[in-house]
């Protein structure tokens, strides 16, 4: 199992698409800097093909900056840096996709 | 200074996660302090920018919400925004702070047509 | 008692992170810094921090943001002094990039040297070595 | 150095127009030298970095294809290729040097679950 | 009439297709760096919308250190620095996509 | 006589080059360098370039690459000194970054300076004050 960090925004659509087809079965996916914008609404196509078994989450210090905290799908767990920290040491390994 | 080149500057990067949104803000308040006249087109993740209410404390780093809204100030009001990039990216432009006019590619060939210098972001 | 010792060296992990971005250019070289903090906050190890291309900037003695500005360099130095932190610059990104200590200023006959204290220049030796012996390596890219 | 984590990087940027190439290289030749086993996976632009007969005096740099073609002197001698990206790019295996394995999707997630470690460029 | 220049390669598929979107009638486009990529034949599809009139250039030196010389399509013209400086003056602007 | 200097005055451009990218890390600090020269060569004028974001390293006296790479500030540097050049870098930007002349290295108390000859720090109304007056206005980027 391993935890994927994803810090690029949607437009960069090829940095994304590799992060997504990269999760595996029970994998994480944090979206941290630029990267939380993918948790708004509008990006909700790109999820649709993930397994059920792989958890997403979002960087909150990250969402607060861009003032969209209050606009992110729910079906991204917020976590501040400790729940990084955590979710580092849940998974095996860290793949960084930027 | 005499000459009055207008100045177009393209912003298509998202905020905070490097500094070009920074950056660009930046030299548009200097070309309104020496009076030169600055379009700001914002396309691709750039319409990012123009969501209100930021927060960045908790990232180390400051509000470009802020500056953006002081934009009329140094007579910097014409703002626009790829339609495009608002469609793909899922807002519409009531989402948006500053009131840009959405504009087609079209209309983007024509602001570079018109505009003497075009900086990008 | 014996418990504790077994849960606390299951529970802690020894990490070694890769920056590999600029500081005031990218977020990155903050959300490093903050993970950094975390984890050891949390009783974990860093077994060293490795800064890589455009990273090595972080360890100038010479930033001065603005007073209102986090000064990435000095958070990494408070943070080393505070836990012993092995905070290694790539030294062959650094100096082409004009990140030089005493000795490479000398060997370059260079006018003067900007690595900031705390900081330690070396190869990638240090890298591969500490991704060897670590639980986890984190890369933090621009 | 007791500990034999297997370390996969994955190359996913063109050469030349940033380092990333190049700092992917002196990792891996590292850890070749140092014995600790690495695979290399070229995905999206990084597939160009297989492209054979750089020349890069022009531009001020040294060729990243010499290097690549030392890479087996290192024992490193497991090279994979994003097929995907290939088609996207428009090119066959047969177009590359060093003769990397294609894989798919799902031999790319097993990649990644094999190996202990994996970074990025 | 602008020159554009394009340094991302085709992956980054948001820039590419925000500058080929901003090519008007008889403006030129020049390839450098990592964008000289776009020239080779796989690529072709990228162009196909553009009007008659944009006139396509590549930089040499930039295909040279990438080892495609002989391999990107005949419809760009490979010029040198001297030709870029040249193509700047011979258009009323340049704009640079990155 | 006329029709040469009409001629002449027509084909003469003023330019000015934006370098927002980090040597060694972004070719395209190389390329504005090929292509200043190129238009000083073939007798076009430059206003001014203007270091802006990471591209403020270009002004680093300490950068040592190796022998056989081109050292790019130097190159710069050079091309100053036989063409009179105003090299420009961007003063915000590069102080956050550890960029500093003996000025600011004094203001900001630090142990030393490592702007090369040949570069000054100013501000972005350098810039604006450039496109002005300036035929072609061209950015490097990142």
């Amino acid at each position: 199992m391993a935890l994927h960090t994803l810090n690029r925004a949607p437009a960069d659509q090829s940095c994304v698409t590799r992060c997504l087809n990269a999760l595996a079965d029970n994998d994480a996916l944090l979206l941290i800097e630029d990267g939380v914008y993918a948790a708004l609404p509008g990006h909700q196509a790109l999820f649709a093909a993930l397994p059920d078994s792989v958890s997403l989450y979002v960087l909150q210090p990250d969402l607060q900056a861009r003032g969209i905290s209050e606009k992110v799908r729910d079906v991204f767990t917020p976590i501040d840096d400790a729940g990084f920290v955590q979710l580092a040491c849940d998974q095996d390994k860290v793949v960084s996709w930027f | 200074m005499s000459a009055k080149k207008k100045v177009l500057i393209i912003n298509r990067r998202a905020p905070y996660g490097r500094s070009n949104a920074r950056d660009s803000l930046d030299v548009a308040l200097t070309c309104g302090v020496f009076e030169l006249p600055v379009s700001l087109l914002f396309a691709d993740d750039g319409v990012y920018q123009l969501l209100g209410e930021h927060d960045a404390q908790g990232i180390g780093q400051k509000n470009l919400s802020a500056t953006m809204a002081a934009l009329p100030m140094y007579d910097i009001d014409q703002l626009y925004v790829c339609e495009q990039s608002l469609k793909t990216q899922g807002l519409e432009t009531s989402d948006l702070a500053n009131a840009p006019t959405a504009v087609d590619q079209d209309a983007i060939q024509q602001l570079i047509k018109e505009h003497d210098v075009v900086l990008t972001f | 008692m014996g418990f504790f010792l077994w849960q606390n060296s299951w529970l802690q992990m020894i990490f070694t992170l890769i920056v590999q971005a600029a500081p005031y250019s990218h977020q990155s070289a903050d959300t490093a810094y903050r993970f950094a903090k975390s984890l050891l906050d949390q009783g974990h190890s860093l077994h060293r921090v490795f800064f890589y291309a455009d990273g090595v900037h972080t360890g100038s003695a010479l930033a001065s943001p603005p007073q209102d500005e986090p000064n990435i360099p000095e958070r990494w130095q408070q943070l080393a002094q505070d836990h012993q932190l092995d905070l290694v610059v790539c030294i062959a990104a650094a100096v082409r990039r004009g990140v030089l200590d005493a000795n490479e200023s000398g060997r370059y006959s260079k006018p003067g040297h900007n690595l900031a204290d705390g900081f330690e220049l070396s190869g990638l030796g240090q890298l591969v070595e500490a991704i060897a012996v670590s639980d986890r390596t984190l890369t933090f890219g621009a």
